[in-house]
């Protein structure tokens, strides 16, 4: 299955671009879905490894299962206010 | 109570700061706390130049509304607007507005501080901090 | 730190407000905290038709640039401004505001809210509250 | 000697002015300046009962001792804010 991947921050510099479609296996978890990243851009991986993640816009854990379609996005540290 | 929280790249100047005041206060309010962060021209010892700020606005506006919500709940009466600037900022300028009325001053305090704190631990908004000899995207 | 207290008879309207902002933000700070007080349309389970303020302006005015020493003493690089407006008020305008500015939110907070405090228990301002059957000198 | 009274809130309008010239004992105390006072305007008894002072604008206890020319005010309760 496919999930749209969206990258900000220090994910969208390294990245290169604001967004991917990412393949996993149905039923892939979060922390799969960001090896797969991580296999795909290795430049990815030190900031992966300090990052949340949100799925359709909510907080999720690395256990949550994705499925097809949904936004997932890596939230590095915050820095807002 | 008519809730405002909004990302924006429109420069929050003193009129944007005070609709939001506006908004917030009704006739039986007594007390108006309003934060506003302001950019510094030093940050860990290092000396800033400008910063730039970059939000997953979808997602970053449902938590800012949730805040709202919740602090709503909680502090009887009170009402909230909340604006986070996002793109590039010089020093001295509105990156954040937090407006709070209540009817007491006491609420309008707590109510507007855990605002601006769970908006800053919660918020998916970042900064990144422009030196005079490179960048950095930063913590808090 | 140029401190700004006064007792004014001048509306306390957004550019007041505003001015006094700027006056307390430095390049160095990077939190703003306002606390305005708003005339409220009830007090004490009785509708209020507007407010009436008096003062003994001298020492008031010199009661707020001690706490405004104070706190800028207790607070590192906070600076503060004060006003208080007096005369005759209607609902919803504003009676004072307290301004202050720090390098960090957390101490903008308490400064604001100590100046605030500490301004209602000690400095020699009166309100009389107008009913629309009556009006009486109120406490707090 | 003379001690020299302002009045303020419900005080000025119970005295019925702004201020006064009150004849005290030499070295009298706030405390004998407000028993004066009230043999003067009876009106203010109640709400002088309430009250704080003040000499040459600074919070005075009820045994300060008062000097020709000071300038004395009783405080009601306040309502600044």
């Amino acid at each position: 299955m496919r999930v749209h991947v969206r990258y900000f921050a220090a994910l969208r510099e390294k990245a290169g671009k604001d967004a991917d479609e990412l393949a996993v296996p149905d039923g892939a978890t979060v922390s799969q879905a960001r090896a797969a990243l991580i296999e795909r851009y290795p430049q990815l991986a030190s900031t992966l490894a300090g990052c949340a993640a949100a799925v359709n816009r909510a907080y999720a854990s690395a256990e949550t299962a994705l499925s097809e379609g949904d936004e997932l996005v890596f939230i590095p540290p915050l820095g807002g206010g | 109570m008519p809730t405002t929280v909004r990302i924006t790249r429109d420069p929050l100047d003193a009129q944007a700061v005070r609709a939001l005041e506006e908004a917030v206060t009704t006739r039986s309010d007594g007390g108006l706390v309003t934060f506003q962060g302001v950019v510094r021209d030093n940050a860990r010892g290092k000396q800033v130049r400008s910063l730039e700020y970059d939000a997953y606005i979808e997602m970053a506006e449902q938590q800012m509304a949730q805040i709202a919500a919740e602090v709503e709940a909680r502090w009887e009466d009170s009402t909230v607007a909340m604006v986070h600037r996002i793109g590039g900022l010089e020093i001295g300028e509105c990156s954040v507005v937090v407006a709070v009325a209540c009817p007491h001053r006491a609420e309008a305090f707590e109510a507007c501080r855990y605002a601006i704190d769970t908006l800053k631990s919660t918020v998916p908004i970042w900064k990144k901090e422009i030196y005079t000899d490179g960048e950095e995207w930063v913590e808090g």
